[in-house]
């Protein structure tokens, strides 16, 4: 029979579960509440999600502090590992959801915010996510990953459109599959080295001098399809521009940020190590795969017709341009990945939120999608304020100085440069180039045509106070950016220098 | 005395703005007379100049700095010394009768203010480029003459002729002046300064094969102005200007200005005796080549161009031999006839209602007597009968030749004196002796206002005096400066030989031309359908060649660098770099079919694509740290 | 004030511009005329305040930014700057006050003010980030005036030009960013200032390819040849005034960085490079000046006459002595009046004809007196006639030049026929010959607005023909300071030999290293 | 012939292959997500076996979770396919596919 085992409580330090667990707590609190009365407005349920992530975010840089004093602190049996890495992921998680909650409160009706149910998943969804950062066991990843995926999945398809079901089928179908690789992955890992917990593993593997190479190469092709998928990284990435296009703009910008950096995170732990020990295979690997996804997802966004397609296939260049810190694997390069995806965070979340803005309930006339060009033709003669704004977000993605991402952006070529690909740091900057093409376009549409006649319907439809200050936020953190690149860097390089990377 | 200098510098400049202010006024006849007052300040002015050099000294100002980078320093500096006075002289009188003239001549032409600060700009910069005490303000003289040539030239802008003509000689020139430039680098960088005083002190200090190439450099952008083969063809196509400015610009002063440099540079020539000769011999050539093309053209404007091309080259066959106050001695004489016969000629026109072919003309004697005598007495000075002007300085240039005992050049300039002499009577003999043939075509002469011939006057007294009462005092004077080399022959029996068998081949010429054409004129067709009359009439074809060689070329070539190569290759390739890209994603974005199976075989496809590479890999593990990439 | 006068030009232009928002549209020409006079009066001030005989860098102001990555907002002027800020606030005083632009004159002033924020910005920065920021930002401004207000290929045009110049100087910062890591390597700091850079003396290697790597950049932006393909397109979509700052003051960037960054960064290997860019700088001069003579189109010979120009630029600087170097620089200015007065000059045409073809004219000086009058001094001064500005510059970069090759500056020295050709030929077929056209023969001498913009031109013209010292002294101490600390940097024996050694001759007038 | 680790291996992998080639051929969305738990079911062999051979539960651990996991993967899924059902009536592959490109 088992041994009982004993565990005191302190050593499972369960503290550590405390952001998670707020955020869980917040779903239930909704739930409990539609339970009582229904029925009630979305703004309550909004104010309620904001709060509990507010507390969240509260409990993270409470452990952000408590980082800096006693460095990284494991806890649970050793599944959670709350490093500079996991704090300054769920911090972006949580800011970024936070910023995201607000735009429920649409001046349009949409489908989605009339249930609880949307605002409980999402804050399942964000528990999902924290743990999958705050971990560097297989299991608890995988746990934290799929329920994040299945949240998700859910929340495309309460938008209630025949697209969004779609999109959510495709997304759950290569999710599932997703999941099957990152399980098999994970077999392979625990039949080599008998452990789940990566750093277990990468100590097992140094052991025996990666004596099984090649399984370790097979188990690592799994992961990386796992997690290639969840990043978007080709040919993985399929499913990007079809959910972005059947989910709200809302919920698409919110997808272009947080579980990425959830995966980012993931790759980090899992990848950096191999990348160290010396596996070329899996730098030469890397090293195309960043190349291929930079370089193939700007071609496609070239030929979009639609703004918010061109946004999706732009994200996956970010997200290929960004995975370039995995294969540098150097301090800079990490803390570059952390920089990057703040300052896209707020550029982003702005572009996506510009759509959402601009949603309008049926499609216009001769078009198929929600946010073609064609809708944002001379919008600086009829919204002039929105077309700057607009343009201002565009500039900042293609990397305009001195906007936002320029900056990230910068410090990640720094990085490559520093970490001695040259090679890598010019096609990264080639890329921008290209990439800048299909931002101009939609600067070229909103300031150098005339508006079409018949889309009026289509502008500001869906502002409202709340989508405006959201937007404000983004522009402000967008076009200020530069005084906040500094004390960012210093905190982010102190977290990712902290926790070994 | 530096008040004088500056006053003879700027007031034909302040002349040209007072005339500039009512440029695009109608015709208000103060700026005529403006500016000739101004220009006969600016000829006092250097009279008194004159008198204070003769007296053997000379003036020598900075007014400013102009040009200071690194070690390069240039000031507006300006000269005063024997050689700058004698242009000085030569420039203001007559610049002065030309302005004078002017007055008449251009009395009905709308652009009358217009063409004063044009003519009295040109005076300026022709002041700049003598007085100027460096190189480098030499050649904001010679660049402005050129400016204002092109201006003059082109005056009468509605002709198509007159503007391409303008713009021949803007370029023509520009080729030369790009050598100048070069030759004035050359001395910079060999001797740190374009200041004259410094460059002439130093070039013995330096390298000769440097010096020979700055010498080339310079002649070739005295070549340029002073349309030396093979720059020649601007000046007979510049006669589509004014006449008056053809006197002034055409004949008188710019056209000089080449010889005046190599006379004011002697001190780099005298080390150089090579290029001299080679700039003596390009003069005989020239005198000779320019000649003959006088010799039957039938524009009279042009037959007096071929003729101040000549002359030209009278002066740098003197000047390449080392006898630069010859050289200069004849630029002035020769400065005063051919202004004379110019205006002389703009008189004509003026009765023929701009006609130019002395053949449509003749027995203009009777209606414009002053117009004869002054020509004709133009017209002996050139031919260099004695004792006018022409006798001289141009007889000198032959005794220069003999003395230094180059007989083939002496040979040909004495065989174009005496073309000289022919084409000069010819061409007095159509307009002004035979029938009036003018007749027919209604024309009735009238002689030309009583002012102009009376600004004429000074001209023609020079003409005739310059050469008998200036030349001793002027040699004294210019010596001073120049090298001082007087060519005797010491020979008396070949002097005199010498001397009257010229004058007697000259008068044969004369009398030849006038027999020919003073009567009636007979077209011989058989000799005008010659290759010999063809040749010449059509200036040995060069102007032809030169379109067909260099401008068609260009054009055509200019073409195919724009369409061909700027809009077909190079921006091609830009535009098409672009494409590839976007190409390609119109290609390759049909892989996102939208079709859920076919993503889940993407998917699939990646990860056997990485598990091949992988197990491929594991077979030739090899650890190379990828980072040396 | 004094000390923070470079950040007030700077960002006063952009603060007004902000500011124009709130201004209703009818007010807003006089509005953007009052700011961009200010701004000029400053940038005069600024010029009475410098002190002409210090080499070295004035006004020089230091905030951090990033000081982390050693990114500082750090800038200051000399000579060399100085006069091209000038031009700067002076194109932007003019563009306003001549800009006969009818439609949404709001935005098109903001836009111009903002413009002149980033124009300003680059030539005072110190900083290679802040450098950059500003240099990419320019951008923007311009891909609007030319595309919203352009011809009809204005679209193509305004996202050719930004896309082409933003990829060079995407290249070009991955050059700075090596430099910063050089220099890390070197301290163990970061830093981007220019100042730090120039006391780093980098392995000849190294040299080669940073200088080919911010070459890009700075070459697309010049434009030199073969990059300067989206010149002409930009040129002949723009508007009047998007062609003039363009040409004045945009084009400036490239070469003023090469004299900023290039020069005194990679001594051995601007040396190693003279004379492929010489053959380059030779080829701009030539075949564009071919290419100008045979367009058909008066605005784009004019554009093309800038890439001519440029090319006399880009070899006065690769002349690598004081004369060159102060020679081209004092022809960036001296380009930047004469071509903006040129554009100025096409755009007083257009706006009467709305055509630009060569053929459609003809005979119009007799209609247009004054105007032919101005546009052909203006021809002059761009023809390099002495006494005008632009001979100063060009006759000190070909003699700077003519001290390392003779060959390339005889075949450089063209300059000044080809150039003769394409302007002279352009201006007979437009101005001389008889009206032939109908609709030219009522055409309006240029009005008073117009004269307001282009007499200024024309005075500054001549002023710094005939008397350029006010201008060339100060940069060109500011210049043997970079040539000394070129000197000083130098390590293979053809570089020493062929930079001059300014303290040994003695000839410095003030012997002070930038930094 | 004894059972060894290297047979149940075998045995997952040949079954994970066979849930690959399922999403792959597979135009019927159930018989997709079948295919799906063939994929992680192949997994929890694997697992099982190496926790026993090892002597070490956690990777039965792993498959329980891996079991829970895939039970709400086919609740969401199937209600998804529920839902696209009601809306289009059909469960075929093929016919979803409105965006594209």
């Amino acid at each position: 029979m088992l041994e009982p085992i004993n565990v005191s409580l302190a050593s499972l330090n369960i503290m550590t579960l405390a952001p998670m667990l707020i955020a869980i707590v917040g779903a239930l609190v909704i739930l409990c509440i539609d339970l009582f009365k229904g029925g009630l407005h979305k703004s309550l349920y909004v104010m309620v999600s904001l709060l509990f992530l507010l507390l969240d975010l509260g409990a993270i840089i409470d452990f952000g502090n408590g980082f800096l004093k006693n460095g990284t602190v494991l806890g649970m049996f050793d599944v959670m590992l709350i490093d500079g890495l996991a704090i300054m992921a769920q911090i972006i998680i949580v800011v970024g959801s936070m910023l995201f909650i607000p735009l429920a409160l649409t001046s349009k009706r949409f489908h989605e915010y009339n249930y609880p149910e949307y605002f409980a998943l999402f804050l399942f969804m964000i528990a999902g996510f924290q743990f999958m950062v705050a971990s560097d066991n297989l299991i608890m990843i995988f746990i934290g990953l799929e329920t994040a995926s299945l949240a998700l999945y859910t929340l495309i398809a309460l938008h209630n459109r025949s697209k969004s079901f779609e999109a959510a089928v495709k997304y759950f179908t290569m999710g599932a599959l997703a999941a099957g690789f990152f399980a098999f992955g994970s077999m392979i890992f625990y039949a080599i080295t008998g452990s789940v917990e990566i750093n277990q593993i990468a100590l097992a593997l140094a052991k025996d001098e990666y004596a099984n190479i090649g399984f370790v190469l097979i188990a690592v092709v799994f992961l990386l399809a796992a997690i290639g998928f969840k990043i978007s990284m080709v040919p993985f990435h399929t499913w990007t521009p079809d959910v972005y296009e059947g989910s709200s703009a809302a919920l698409a910008g919110y997808m272009s940020i947080v579980p990425k950096i959830a995966g980012f995170v993931v790759a980090m732990r899992l990848f950096e190590f191999l990348v160290h020990s010396g596996v070329v295979w899996l730098q030469v690997v890397l090293y195309v795969a960043v190349v291929v996804t930079m370089t193939a997802s700007n071609i496609w966004a070239l030929v979009q017709s639609d703004v918010k397609r061109m946004l999706a296939y732009s994200s996956i260049s970010h997200a290929g341009f960004v995975m370039a810190a995995i294969l540098i694997g150097t301090t800079q390069s990490n803390s570059g990945l952390f920089l990057y995806w703040a300052l896209f965070s707020f550029t982003n979340l702005g572009a996506f939120t510009m759509l959402w803005v601009n949603r309008q309930k049926n499609l216009l006339p001769g078009q198929s999608s929600d946010h073609p060009y064609e809708k944002f033709a001379g919008m600086v003669k009829t919204m002039p304020m929105a077309a700057v704004v607009m343009a201002l977000f565009m500039l900042s993605l293609a990397g305009v100085p001195p906007f936002g991402l320029f900056w990230g952006k910068m410090y990640m070529i720094g990085s490559a440069v520093t970490g001695g690909y040259t090679v890598l740091a010019l096609i990264m900057a080639l890329n921008s180039a290209i990439a800048a093409y299909y931002y101009l376009k939609l600067i070229v549409f909103m300031f150098m045509k005339e508006p079409m006649p018949g889309y009026e319907q289509g502008y500001l439809l869906n502002a409202s106070l709340s989508l405006k200050t959201i937007i404000g936020i983004a522009a402000v953190g967008t076009i200020f950016a530069v005084f906040a690149v500094n004390p960012l860097l210093k905190v982010i390089t102190l977290f990712v220098y902290n926790s070994g990377y | 005395m530096e008040i004088y200098l500056y006053i003879a510098l700027f007031a034909p400049l302040v002349g040209s703005l007072f005339a500039g202010l009512f440029g695009a006024s109608p015709k208000t006849v103060i700026t005529g007379i403006v500016t000739s007052g101004l220009l006969f300040t600016s000829f006092i002015s250097s009279a008194i100049l004159l008198s204070f050099v003769m007296s053997g000294h000379t003036v020598h100002v900075e007014m400013m700095t102009w040009m200071a980078a690194g070690d390069l320093y240039i000031p507006f500096g300006f000269v005063v010394d024997q050689v700058s006075v004698t242009m000085m002289m030569v420039v203001s009188i007559v610049s002065t009768v030309v302005h004078i003239y002017s007055i008449g001549y251009m009395d009905h032409d709308k652009g009358f203010n217009r063409f004063f600060s044009y003519l009295s700009a040109f005076v300026f910069s022709m002041m700049v480029l003598v007085m100027s005490d460096n190189f480098l303000g030499l050649f904001i003289g010679w660049e402005g003459v050129g400016l204002c040539s092109w201006l003059l030239i082109g005056f009468w802008y509605h002709k198509e002729s007159a503007t391409w003509a303008a713009n021949e000689a803007f370029i023509m020139n520009r080729i030369a002046d790009l050598a100048m430039l070069i030759g004035i680098f050359m001395m910079y960088w060999s001797l740190g300064s374009l200041q004259y005083d410094v460059v002439f002190a130093n070039i013995g200090n330096i390298p000769v094969e440097v010096v020979t190439w700055i010498g080339i450099f310079l002649f070739i952008g005295a070549m340029g102005k002073s349309a030396q083969f093979p720059l020649h063809t601007w000046l007979a196509d510049a006669m589509e200007g004014p006449t008056p400015v053809s006197a002034l610009i055409h004949a008188a002063t710019m056209v000089t200005a080449g010889v005046y440099l190599v006379v004011r540079a002697n001190p780099i020539y005298d080390l150089i005796p090579e290029v001299g000769l080679f700039i003596a011999s390009l003069g005989a050539f020239v005198a000779m080549f320019a000649a003959t093309m006088a010799l039957v053209n039938r524009d009279m404007k042009r037959i007096i161009a071929y003729s101040t091309l000549s002359q030209l080259g009278y002066m740098f066959v003197a000047a390449g031999l080392g006898a630069y106050w010859v050289a200069l001695f004849h630029l002035m004489a020769h400065a005063f006839f051919k202004a004379l016969l110019f205006l002389g000629a703009g008189n004509v026109m003026h009765a023929m209602h701009d006609e130019l072919d002395p053949f449509k003309m003749g027995g203009l004697k009777k209606s414009m007597k002053w117009t004869w005598i002054l020509m004709t007495l133009a017209s002996v000075a050139l031919a260099g009968i004695y004792p006018l002007a022409g006798f001289f300085s141009k007889d000198l240039i032959l005794e220069v030749a003999f003395v230094e005992q180059h007989y083939i050049l002496y040979t040909v300039l004495l065989l174009t004196a005496g073309l000289t002499a022919f084409y000069s009577f010819r061409l007095v003999a159509l307009i002004f002796h035979g029938n009036e043939r003018h007749l027919e075509h209604g024309i009735h002469p009238h002689e030309a206002y009583n002012f102009v011939l009376f600004a004429m006057a000074p001209l023609g007294i020079l003409a005739v005096i310059a050469g008998m009462a200036f030349k001793t005092p002027y040699y004294e004077m210019v010596t001073q400066l120049l090298p001082a080399i007087e060519y005797h022959i010491h020979n008396h029996t070949v002097f005199w030989i010498m001397t009257i068998g010229t004058q007697l081949f000259v008068i044969l010429a004369i009398a030849y031309a006038y027999k020919k054409y003073a009567k009636a004129v007979k077209v011989d067709e058989k000799v005008e359908s010659g290759f010999f009359y063809q040749l010449l009439y059509n200036q040995y074809f060069i102007p032809k060649i030169y379109d067909e060689v260099f401008s068609k070329p260009y054009l055509k070539l200019s073409k195919l660098a724009w369409k061909e190569i700027d809009l077909k290759i190079v921006d091609a390739t830009v535009d098409g770099i672009a494409n590839v890209i976007y190409r390609t994603g119109e290609k390759t974005h049909t892989m996102q079919d939208g079709n859920l199976s076919s993503m889940l075989r993407w998917m699939v496809i990646g990860l056997v694509v990485l598990l091949v590479l992988a197990v491929a890999f594991t077979a030739g593990y090899n650890v190379v740290n990828l980072r040396a990439m | 004030m004094q000390e923070h006068i470079l950040s007030i030009l700077i960002f006063f232009p952009a603060l007004a511009a902000m500011l124009g928002f709130v201004v209703h549209k009818d007010s807003a020409r006089a509005y953007g005329i009052t700011v961009a006079a200010i701004e000029f009066f400053l940038s005069l001030w600024l010029w009475h305040l410098y002190d002409p005989m210090t080499s070295g860098m004035q006004f020089m102001e230091m905030a951090p930014l990033i000081p982390v990555f050693g990114i500082n907002y750090l800038v200051g002027i000399d000579g060399i700057s100085l006069f091209i800020i000038i031009l700067a606030t002076f194109f932007t005083l003019i563009g306003i006050a001549s800009l006969t632009e009818t439609r949404r004159v709001k935005d098109m002033i903001i836009t111009l003010l903002f413009l002149e924020m980033t124009m300003i910005g680059v030539f005072a920065a110190l900083d290679a980030i802040v450098f950059y920021v500003f240099w990419e930002l320019s951008l923007v401004p311009m891909l609007y005036i030319i595309g919203a207000w352009g011809g009809p290929l204005r679209i193509y045009a305004s996202v050719k030009f930004f896309l082409y110049t933003f990829t060079g100087s995407l290249v070009m910062l991955v050059g700075m960013l090596f430099m910063a890591y050089f220099y890390y390597q070197a301290t163990g700091q970061w830093s981007f200032s220019l100042l730090e850079w120039y006391r780093l003396i980098l392995p000849v290697n190294f040299q080669m390819w940073l200088f080919a790597a911010f070459f890009l950049g700075f070459a697309i932006k010049v434009p030199m040849f073969p990059f300067h393909t989206w010149l002409p397109y930009a040129h002949g979509q723009a508007p009047t005034i998007g062609s003039v700052i363009l040409a004045a003051i945009l084009l400036k960037m490239g070469t003023y960085a090469f004299v900023r960054f290039s020069l005194p960064l990679f001594p051995d290997a601007s040396v190693a490079f003279m004379f492929p860019i010489a053959i380059l700088a030779v080829i701009m001069i030539v075949y564009a000046a071919m290419v100008a003579y045979a367009q058909e189109d008066i605005k784009q010979v004019v554009a093309y006459s800038s890439v001519s120009h440029m090319g006399v630029i880009i070899l006065g600087i690769f002349a690598l002595n004081v004369e060159g170097i102060s020679g081209s620089v004092f022809l960036m200015i001296g380009h930047g009046v004469v071509s903006g007065a040129l554009f100025l000059l096409v755009g007083v045409l257009y706006d009467r004809r709305h055509t630009k073809l060569i053929s459609e004219f003809g005979g119009i000086a007799s209609v247009m007196p004054r105007y032919a009058t101005i546009f052909g001094i203006m021809m002059m001064a761009s023809v390099g006639l002495p006494l005008t500005i632009n001979f100063v510059g060009e006759f000190l970069s070909l003699l700077g030049f003519y001290k390392q090759s003779h060959a390339y500056t005889l075949v450089a020295g063209t300059a000044i026929i080809v150039g003769a050709i394409y302007m002279l030929s352009a201006y007979k077929k437009v101005f001389f010959g008889t009206v032939t056209k109908e609709e030219n023969k009522n055409l309006k001498d240029v009005n008073r607005t117009e004269l307001l913009g282009l007499i200024p031109l024309v005075i500054v013209a001549i002023w710094l023909g005939v008397y350029p010292k006010p201008v060339l002294e100060p940069i060109n101490n500011s210049v043997e300071a970079i040539v000394q600390l070129m000197h000083d940097k130098a390590q293979t024996p053809e570089a020493q030999k062929r930079i001059p050694n300014l303290a040994e001759t003695g000839t410095m007038n003030s012997a002070q290293e930038a930094h | 012939m004894e059972l060894t680790l290297n047979h149940y291996l075998v045995l997952s992998t040949i079954l994970f292959a066979i849930g690959l080639i399922g999403v792959m051929r597979r135009k019927n969305l159930l018989m997709l997500f079948f295919a799906t738990e063939i994929l992680l079911n192949a997994v929890n062999i694997g697992f099982a076996a190496i926790s026993h051979y090892r002597g070490d539960y956690t990777g039965q651990m792993f498959a329980f979770f891996i079991i829970a996991i895939a039970a709400s993967e086919v609740a969401v899924g199937l209600g998804l396919l529920i839902v696209w059902y009601k809306r289009t009536g059909k469960i075929d592959l093929d016919q979803m596919t409105s965006m594209r490109g």
